[in-house]
């Protein structure tokens, strides 16, 4: 147990499966596989392993997604880290190809393989195109990929074993907003099931779930719900696919009450499927959500921080329902 | 073919001496009889069949045959039997490809030993050439639950990993580069495997063709794109998406090495995949070959076509300008490569007349039974269409309340 | 007023526009541009307006998408037909580029541009990768794009002339099942608003909602449901975004049911935002979903037709909810 | 530049005698000063910058001063004013590339008959080059609500269609195919303008780069793509991404003319862009030009700058093997692009040291005067952000109860 940034979690648990499977490869664009942190080794993982096994690629994040999945294919577990600008360049060979591959062979095609993709949109300044929640959605919504959204240090790299030691394709979107974040880490490899919700904090007046970078202001509308003594249930969705509607559905039996937050669009984003689930499994209860304006963030900070759902706007809305 | 026989006692070895002889006969007697068609060779390739053993040489006949009546079986079949459900897209005409490239390609032994194949939406040839099972494959064409991937796969998504046919791919570009990546896990793990992807003309356009082409150049992959240049893609020729005549030229802007041959002739093709093939394996990286073919059928399906006549004549829908002319297929069909391959192995003295006529009833035979034992496959359980969605476990029904 | 199929009407009023303005441009790639109906000319627009502006093209999606973006931002009208086959294939331009470009220039990009999307799904043997219902919800979820799904041949050519005039990029999605559709259509152009949503029959027990290529079913549904003495409300969609959340909130206000139904997946399909937005704006009702599982269309009709919601599916549902 | 004064009264004409023989005298006095360097030319284009006014030729030395000391007043302004919020891509270095390319193109007049340029993640050269306003475009980089985009855009999206600036574009690749598709659109409505789009060495490896010069090629499109080579992608050298020393060979294989120039001799750049544009206006179809020039600064922002100085040295943050040298940045900062158009003009007569000093004086007080008023104006309002997404009306605020 050391504490750790969230970085350096990540790349430990990426290193630790490489030193356990020599076949084992990963490919990068801009961010080389390098960590630092107080009192531990730097990983880099580029010249531990060799650019046999850790590449850098030319920038075409197809390939980068395609070719993890052709090494799959070939008997080898393989991942990428695709940089947010090309979030949405592999959308096609992940909804068509990763997610259908094993059912359209009757499970006869094998992808041990990890797509990280990186998400932003908290940075004001980068404006519309430097902005790609939104993928968070696209990749939900198909079918046979695993899709897992970290909020912390500790998941991030439990989610990561887990992803990579998954016969199933997995989607890992990685929030750069948080890559700095840090808490106390277990050194040793363990896994954070790839389709549990987190219960962070338990409560009976309200249910608020979120997701990914949309946590830190989860949580801090909790904190000032809880001092204003209102009993507040926090849920992490971790993850989006498959969802699990069990922790939701019996969270919001006991409240009767759900917030849902995104940080990404409103429209069909991941807490339409939350209200949706829940709406449908208990009756009479009252649902709300909070997101993104369905607007490309600008780049002026003061169009943009008014956009983005923050802890004082979502425990607004909380107040308002209870 | 008008070279004279070869006795049978003659032709014992694959020393040079004689083969080598014969086939500069062969290619010259097909050039002076089939001027004027697009088929080329490119005579500096070694001719590595000459080195062939008499059981591969006759193992390729059978290949082409076994594919060619596959293919007329189920034309016969689209166009007589109401009761079969089964579609597809025709091979026949290109038979000498797939062949020549398998015949090259480890075929059998553990997953991580074997070379692998990705094929497209016009399977047939390629999966039969690979090993695949021919009563599996027909039966999983027809959705049956003990074909070849159990009825959820059907003709354009088949996969057998058991032979290193990773599958067909029904979308044109992203095949390519996902097979770039198998090759890049090859090199990774220091194995010797080759990756080998088969295209149409109508792969040049897409984006992923310069992906697949580049990143395999600069990180020395051994990668084969097999090129099936059959001049159209649906009912568009080839010029009107590609500025070559040789499509091979574009892989060579990125310095690979590359190949046209003529692609009736499987003795050619095998020839360039065994350089190919050999150059992957010793570490030399991609290689591409274009192969100038033509399809006897139309797109997709029987339209045009007679029972019992192999080809499908002039069927043109939508009257689109660029559509093949009639002659030209027949011009084509005047080089088949079952004629050539035949030709070749009786000049060669592999095989005679007769051997051929009884190897030529066998398949037929193989390929009836083939098709009357996946007419008798299960169909499917429909609750099965949960399964296989992630390794483990179903998912839950949704279109019931 | 002719009765014409749903191809037919689609070409009739994009014959129209082009005649209009003489600088529109048509990319297709596989289906030329080419129908014909009885007692009607043969509308074929490659020959009639020529082949600079009416091209077919390789097999490029990204291209044709990418193409009529630049036509727009060119200052030219254009339009580009999408085979199924590539659907997901201009993802990234559409989401990234078409939709980000007039809000991240402050309004200065001009894009009066339509990318129609075929969709497919419905055909048992066309396996996986051939059905891509599931970028309904990837073009829907995404900002500064009007999504539209017509589901009949009159509103076909409605939603085409609406889309071809409106000023803002249009993902038309055209599903390819309903093409031989037939009903009487004005030979006139006409507009069908492309944020609003159809009424297409009033009741007062429960309301079912659906889209595109589900209509007929959830047509069917309501008919059988009718024979049973049920009254029933259907909402066609028609625009995915803006979702027209007046018509649907103002009917299950007045029912208090609420049966969404997709063709698509179940997680975030449209269906998914239909229940959320209701469940947001009316209290106490009760809400149900039926969609195609989480699950790749298999190839086996026996397995495939199981799978698809069908008349029978959704109506047995409606009955357990009233 | 080592070649004699020319007097004013001798330079009245833009014949050929004196030009004709000064430049050649000029390229060889470039050659023996920087042996050594990576540009090249290709002498064979034609002189075309010989022909043109004064006025035109001194604009263009205005031109490359107006973008570098722009570019010098951000860094200055990033290094030493904590209240400035805007961050960017700097373009030192590269500006005698966008200045030579925009000289060549029509840059006003009614929307449909100026040419389309369409910009990188690096606008800010090509966008004053193309004659967007400076005090606008700085107010943007400033997030004011009265910049050229209202504060919407920020550096990686500047827009302005008036002057034919489509804009920034923060991806790699996929602007070159949408820039075919206006190339398209004026092709198809007979309009005789051209799309221009830049790039930098990093759009090789995209998939984009084929679909946009293979369909270019095909539909004989009036395109022109200024490949601006300055050897590096973020932080790898581009011959991890590119097989060819050349990028410009890339796009002869598709049959596109291509040249190589001199990135830091503007008037290269002019003569090569001049004969694309003419190519492209008689219907001659798509032309690319590889400008090898190289970047003052890093990647993103001015870190290893320091106030006062040009560039920026020593910062390597990621200890990249494939990282640029300093050495590398110091060789290429000897043939630096203002030197060059500035002894060239004086070389030939054009102006003398001390106009051209008035010169760069003048264009400083504008460049401050650009920053001053920027830094005045008003920010944005909030719940503006909820305009723009569609044509007409906001969208609904959803952060909110
Ligand atoms: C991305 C994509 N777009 C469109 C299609 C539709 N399509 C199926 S086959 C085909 C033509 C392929 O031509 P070619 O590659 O020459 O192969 P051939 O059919 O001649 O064997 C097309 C366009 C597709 N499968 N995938
Ligand atoms: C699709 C995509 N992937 C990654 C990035 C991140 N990125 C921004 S600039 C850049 C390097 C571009 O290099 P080059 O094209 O040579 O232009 P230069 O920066 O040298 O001007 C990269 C990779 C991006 N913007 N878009
Ligand atoms: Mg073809
Ligand atoms: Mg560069």
């Amino acid at each position: 147990m050391t504490v750790k940034t969230w970085m350096y979690s990540v790349l430990e648990a990426v290193q630790w499966e490489m030193r356990d499977d020599p076949a084992m490869t990963w490919i990068f664009e801009l961010t080389p596989p390098v960590a630092s942190n107080p009192d531990m080794p730097v990983i880099n993982l580029e010249t531990e392993f060799g650019k046999k096994r850790v590449v850098n690629t030319g920038i075409d994040e197809n390939w980068m997604c395609s070719a993890v999945l052709g090494a799959g294919l070939a008997g080898s577990r393989a991942a990428t880290y695709v940089p947010y600008q090309g979030a949405g360049m592999p959308f096609q060979v992940i909804q068509n190809h990763a997610g259908k591959l094993r059912h359209m062979t009757g499970g006869r095609a094998s992808m041990p393989v990890v797509f990280v993709i990186e998400m932003t949109g908290q940075t004001p300044g980068f404006a519309g195109q430097h902005s790609d929640y939104e993928v968070d959605s696209a990749y939900m919504h198909i079918a046979g990929v695993r899709t897992v959204v970290p909020s912390t240090p500790y998941d991030a790299k439990g989610l990561m074993h887990a992803a990579l030691r998954s016969p199933d394709p997995v989607v890992y979107l990685y929030p750069a907003g948080l890559r700095m974040l840090f808490e106390e880490v277990p050194d040793e490899p363990y896994e954070v099931p790839l389709d549990k919700a987190a219960v962070r904090q338990e409560g009976s007046d309200i249910t608020l779930v979120g997701s990914g970078a949309g946590m830190p202001d989860v949580l801090g509308a909790a904190e000032i719900l809880g001092a204003d003594g209102m009993s507040v249930e926090v849920i992490d969705l971790r993850a989006l696919k498959e969802m699990d509607t069990e922790t939701l559905v019996g969270s919001v039996g006991k409240t009767g009450r759900l917030l849902a937050v995104d940080q990404s669009y409103y429209t069909l984003g991941p807490a339409a499927e939350v209200v949706a689930r829940c709406a449908e499994n208990v009756d009479g209860a009252r649902f709300r959500r909070i997101a993104f304006p369905d607007a490309p963030p600008p780049a002026s900070p003061e169009m943009f921080n008014w956009m983005r759902p923050n802890a004082d706007g979502i425990a607004d809305a909380a107040r308002k329902m209870v | 073919m008008s070279n004279d026989m070869t006795p049978d006692t003659e032709r014992q070895r694959g020393g040079m001496s004689r083969r080598g002889f014969l086939q500069i006969a062969t290619l010259a007697g097909a050039a002076a009889g089939f001027t004027g068609t697009l088929a080329r060779s490119e005579n500096e390739i070694g001719y590595y069949a000459m080195d062939l053993s008499d059981d591969t040489l006759r193992h390729m006949l059978r290949t082409i045959l076994r594919i060619r009546w596959h293919e007329r079986t189920m034309a016969d079949k689209m166009l007589s039997d109401p009761s079969y459900r089964a579609y597809n897209h025709f091979y026949a005409g290109q038979e000498a490809v797939a062949t020549g490239v398998c015949a090259a390609l480890r075929n059998d032994g553990p997953f991580d030993q074997i070379d692998l194949v990705y094929s497209t939406h016009r399977p047939t040839g390629h999966a039969i050439a690979k090993g695949v099972d021919m009563a599996k494959m027909q039966a999983e064409f027809d959705f049956r639950a003990t074909g070849l991937n159990n009825g959820y796969a059907a003709e354009m998504h088949i996969s057998d990993p058991d032979v290193g046919f990773i599958g067909a791919d029904g979308m044109i570009g992203p095949g390519h580069v996902i097979a770039t990546g198998s090759a890049f896990a090859f090199r990774a793990r220091g194995s010797d495997q080759v990756s080998v992807v088969f295209g149409g003309d109508g792969t040049y356009a897409t984006p992923h063709f310069h992906s697949a082409l580049n990143n395999a150049r600069l990180l020395d992959l051994p990668f084969i794109y097999v090129l099936e240049n059959n001049l159209y893609h649906q009912y568009a020729h080839y010029s009107h998406s590609c500025p070559h005549a040789d499509i091979a030229d574009a892989a060579r802007a990125y310095g690979i090495p590359a190949r046209v041959v003529d692609g009736q002739d499987v003795f050619q093709v095998y020839n360039a995949a065994k350089e190919a093939v050999d150059r992957a394996r010793a570490g030399g990286g991609p290689s591409f070959i274009e192969a100038k073919t033509y399809r006897y059928y139309n797109h997709w399906g029987a339209p045009g076509a007679e029972v019992g006549k192999l080809g499908a004549f002039g069927y043109d829908p939508l009257a689109i300008s660029s559509f093949r002319p009639e002659r030209e297929l027949r011009s084509w069909m005047q080089r088949d490569p079952v004629d050539i391959a035949r030709a070749t192995l009786i000049d060669w003295g592999v095989m005679d007349e007769t051997t051929a006529d009884t190897m030529e009833t066998d398949v037929r035979a193989e390929v009836d039974a083939a098709f009357a034992w996946a007419a008798e496959q299960p169909l499917c359980t429909p609750e099965d269409g949960l399964k296989h969605v992630f390794a483990e476990g179903v998912v839950a029904p949704r279109q019931m309340a």
